[in-house]
């Protein structure tokens, strides 16, 4: 779960991370409000959980109470990356001396956290390591000891601090990874987090993802949903615990494993046709999930035809066969389809779709071949 | 013989009594696996499909001799149970259990290192040795003993790919299902070193998908080590697109990094033949291994 | 720091282990009010930190409003164990089938904390443990892994418990560790911990110690001191940072290190004298220290001599003789006193005392003997 | 050579720039211990008594290839400064600072006993091998170069014991302050094993106190192992009466545990002979070695 810029900084306050002054607003009287009570200049900015908000035009900065309301009137009339402006954050623009980044996330290889911290912050850690990697510190936290503050000290000096800034740093990112361990975060980071010509540190942009796995240790986030993050049909998928994802062609696609799908919508492709979307109905899916995987795939407007690749292992052929004819009778498939089931209970399963007049195949290049020849056919 | 799991694996099945666990522990009894015990707090005492149940992993070992575990226990609980059983020297543990929190898993995955056990998973379909031990909720049907290792970060990808081997009499000596999540308990440079030393496994299928490194890493191990026997790699996620996250946690393309591309070109690098489609893989290793 | 039991037991609620209903009272009127919105019997608790309250008759149970009220009112005049009783904690008492013992406290031998768990509870452990040695489990937390619910539902078993039951109080216990933990208690403890005829369970009496060197990270009990706990001497030890224990001899002892203090007691007693008291004044203690610390023995009535102990090794002896000097000159010392002062600046601090007409000798034990020696003469 | 520290020791000091650890630093230089570096987070780059100064223990041991250190660190932040200078791989590590919280003690020990390091200490006076190295507050003067290997509960206790030995010529190979604190690196048995193995010490002298049974235990030891070198104990705390906590945390006598009687019962138990009062044991041992 991709927190907002506003709901990261709370949790970095309450960690005791110094951050700019500032208030959330969602209109842009609002806005003028807020930025009444502050200091100018301000920055107004675009509440979006994407990655280069700023590149994109999200972030406005202005020097009069006057210009935050024009510049949130702009930004919630826009939408970044797909994304409308609900929300905006204002406030006080910082006296940059140095922009840092630093930041916590998982480390599949060494399973456990890394730390990455720069000299360089204000960009995507990415365009850093790209260009120049010897300014990006990559250090794998020891998952018997944890991030301790003499670790958050080495870093501080090896991105070039000294003298009492080193402890004032260290603490910093020592209580980020605190921060990051309490929320159960998967990525935390502090980009930038900037040096003022005062010499002292303050967090200006933060992103934090929670572990999804983790929600049920977070109560504080039950039913959260950002309006306008996910397509109708993801805000379905995530209610009935289903993976869903939105592509951009014609081919609905459903099947178990994400492994398999993948591989189908490669399937797909390597035949010329296109995927409209990756759909994982998990493992062992009674007859309703099948169903509403249905109904979600045919709900996007783009399906011009439906590939279901399902290969038994906990999941019942039977059980797809009954999703199938259920999700017929009350939606009524209007979409050609091509259906691929093997397996568990597969005798049964082809039972009750041959006597519904369906016709399955047993392997999936072939139904892949064949759903890309009916899309072909179409046009 | 095949690796890690094989006849002389006795398991006992945590979360026995839940209706996956139950379901399982019988198809794994059937395979021929041999389930000495289960485990489920409360349920001491009573039986499930014969096998006796007891309230802790530390009965169920002193009573069985156990030396493995399979764990279908729900996931706020999962990191416990597997903890439960190294503690209690079990060596070999397979977590079937998903979406298990990454802190969680981390912390497992230490301690297992720090006493030298061997987890797969989590969200794994598990291990099979055909014809001696299925660990794991894989359909045993498509499997067949033989030469060819397995190791695969998919579940019904695997079982796709382990059907087409078997239906050209390619069997298996181990097929080994890493798990989808970020942090999981092996990678494919372990299992390329299990099968290294395997002396029923005379060539290798891996199974690859989009996000992270692995492959590559498993890629240069092959360079590096030399390694001894054909590898046929398969990758999937060459259509999707970067960002998204597709279904595993891991199997996203972040910028660059993650690319199926970027994954291909370094098995080819390496020497290693890369299918196009799952049921190229057989095709690829029947020429390999009848050369 | 030891807590009374109703802080106890507010830290067991916010833990969520389920303790009887209850409310606190400090007279005899507010004690009537608390039971009024109880359900009889109730017990009547008297509020001291010490064990063995129940045999010493500070927990009184009764049947109605009025009783508790007199209860109450009987109470607040005792005292126990030396403690008058301040506060009372008046709660429903429990349908008990069994007591049991649950505790947490530090195992030194094996450097880290050890769990106590008995089938019989109700009394002291100890008792438990010299009777039937056989009804108590010890079990050693692995510092690596710390004690998980898996443990917890183990030692539930143990003690003889199955089916639903070994989850319930194994969660109990659990929790009870994570209590511990977070607080930073060197003992936690349950007993009895109740089973009750309905076979739920439920904690009857709690004791907490907090770990003193901990407290740092504890703000909730900056500057408690619970009237009546300590003598007026302790209380003024305590906050200047000195380690005072009342005896019951007359012989005032003061010297640096406790091992050495110790042994200076011992002498005392082998030449046939008595104690009055323990104070070490620790390593490096500056000249005020000294005098606070002659101050604090000499406020005693029972002091009839001092003996003052010290072998310099941080502690400086020309800062003891001049603390010495200090005292005698604002306080007036009117009692006979020894002084035996060695090592670090040994020179220098002989020669401030020997001018100032104070005789130092050189042998801890020849300086016991001539202390016993003063106070017989006395006689 | 004594035992755990000599004259090969290399140490760093954690704090070195604090009152206490500046002073003892000095008074270690001028003892002849090798103080090769000091650590002092945001003093890095000075000098104190001409010893560097690093801001971390990283950098302090890569300079100074430093084996051992003693920590004057305040008890909120010594348990992390031990964990850094373990984790950096230094296996003699000794800490004065007293009142550091249970926990945080009991998580040090865990980590380094599982990387094998030597913890001496908290709230020790630390460890001298008189002649070789000091790495500690003991005034060291009191001190001298000989057969009697000491182990002590105790400081200014030890001191007074130890002086009594040196006014009577019986020298010292080591003395090990374990620390008053409930939770410290060594028991009376690690040394015990310690002087064991040093060809130096000849006799033992094993200065207790009240609280808890590690001199019983002790005792045990020596009648197990049929210790080859003569012991002499002292046991302060006779007098105390039991549930008043005596200064040291641990020194406070629980019901009938920890008492000095029951100590001195087992030492006798043991064929350890224990002195009555502390210039006893000067005279125990001179009659023990010259036989």
């Amino acid at each position: 779960m991709k927190l907002l810029e506003y709901e990261a900084k709370k949790i970095l306050i309450k960690y005791g991370i110094p951050t700019p002054k500032g208030g959330f607003a969602t209109s842009a009287i609002q806005a003028r409000e807020i930025a009444s009570s502050l200091k100018p200049p301000f920055a107004v900015k675009a509440q979006v959980p994407v990655a280069g908000r700023g590149k994109a035009g999200g972030i406005l900065l202005v020097n009069s109470v006057d210009e935050v309301e024009k510049a949130a009137e702009k930004l919630l009339n826009m939408q970044i990356k797909g994304i409308p402006v609900r929300s905006l954050w204002i406030e006080e623009k910082i006296n940059v001396k140095k922009e840092l980044y630093f930041g916590i996330t998982v480390d599949r290889l060494n399973k456990s956290y890394v730390v990455i911290a720069s000299s360089e912050g204000g960009m995507e850690i990415e365009t850093v390591a790209a260009k120049t990697p010897e300014k990006v510190i990559r250090f794998p936290i020891n998952p018997r000891l944890g991030f301790r503050a003499y670790h958050a000290r080495q870093i501080a000096k090896k991105i070039g601090y000294s003298g009492n800034q080193i402890s004032t740093l260290g603490n910093i990112f020592y209580s980020l990874y605190l921060a990051g361990m309490e929320c159960d975060a998967e990525l935390i980071e502090m980009n930038p987090i900037v040096e003022t010509q005062e010499g002292n540190f303050i967090a200006v942009d933060a992103r934090i993802i929670i572990d999804d796995n983790a929600l049920f240790r977070h109560s504080e986030y039950k039913g959260r949903i950002v309006e306008g993050e996910l397509s109708p049909q993801e805000i379905e998928a995530v209610k009935n615990d289903l993976a869903y994802v939105k592509l951009d062609g014609n081919i609905g696609v459903i099947g178990n494993g994400a492994g398999l799908v993948m591989a189908t919508l490669d399937a797909i492709q390597l035949y010329g046709g296109k995927p409209a979307n990756f759909l994982d109905i998990g493992g062992g899916a009674p007859s309703d999930k099948m169903a509403t995987a249905i109904k979600i795939v045919l709900s996007d407007p783009n399906v011009e035809a439906l590939f279901i690749n399902i290969l038994g292992g906990i999941t019942r052929c039977d059980e797809v066969a009954k999703g199938l004819l259920e999700a017929r009778e009350k939606l009524g498939i209007n979409k050609p389809f091509v259906i691929r089931l093997v397996g568990t209970n597969e005798e049964e399963g082809k039972r009750i779709l041959t006597e519904a007049g369906i016709h399955v195949l047993d392997s999936m290049e072939e139904a892949a071949q064949r759903v890309t020849e009916i899309i072909k056919s179409k046009r | 013989m095949g690796i890690i799991v094989n006849k002389n694996t006795r398991a006992i099945v945590q979360g026995i009594t839940g209706a996956q666990g139950s379901f399982h522990t019988k198809l794994m009894l059937e395979y021929g696996t041999k389930i000495v015990a289960g485990v489920t707090p409360g349920k001491g005492g009573t039986k499930i499909h014969d096998v006796p149940v007891y309230d802790t992993v530390e009965e169920a070992v002193k009573e069985s001799m156990a030396n493995a575990s399979i764990i279908f226990v729900p996931a706020p609980f999962a990191a416990d149970a597997a903890l439960e059983a190294l503690e209690n020297g079990i060596k070999t543990v397979v977590i079937i259990t998903e979406h298990i929190p990454i802190k969680d898993a981390i912390n497992v995955m230490a301690y297992a290192g720090q006493v030298g056990a061997t987890i797969v998973g989590p969200n794994t379909p598990g291990i099979i040795t055909p014809g001696e031990c299925k660990l794991g909720i894989m359909p045993s049907h498509i499997f067949k003993s033989g030469v060819v290792g397995m190791v695969s970060r998919s579940g019904t990808l695997t079982y796709e790919i382990a059907a087409g081997l078997t239906r050209k009499q390619l069997g298996q000596s181990t097929c080994v299902g890493l798990g989808g999540d970020p942090i999981v308990g092996l990678n494919f440079i372990d299992v390329l070193k299990f099968f290294e030393s395997d002396q029923q496994t005379r060539a290798v299928a891996l199974i690859g998908e989009i996000g992270g490194n692995l492959e590559e890493l498993a890629a240069e191990y092959i360079i590096k080590s030399n390694y001894p026997k054909p590898v046929v790699a398969f990758i999937a996620g060459r259509s999707a697109p970067p960002g998204k996250r597709m279904g595993h946690a891991g199997a996203i393309i972040m910028g660059k990094a993650g690319t199926a591309e970027s994954k291909i070109e370094a098995f080819q690098k390496a020497g290693v033949e890369v299918a196009e489609k799952p049921s190229d893989v057989a095709v690829l290793l029947e020429k390999l291994i009848k050369h």
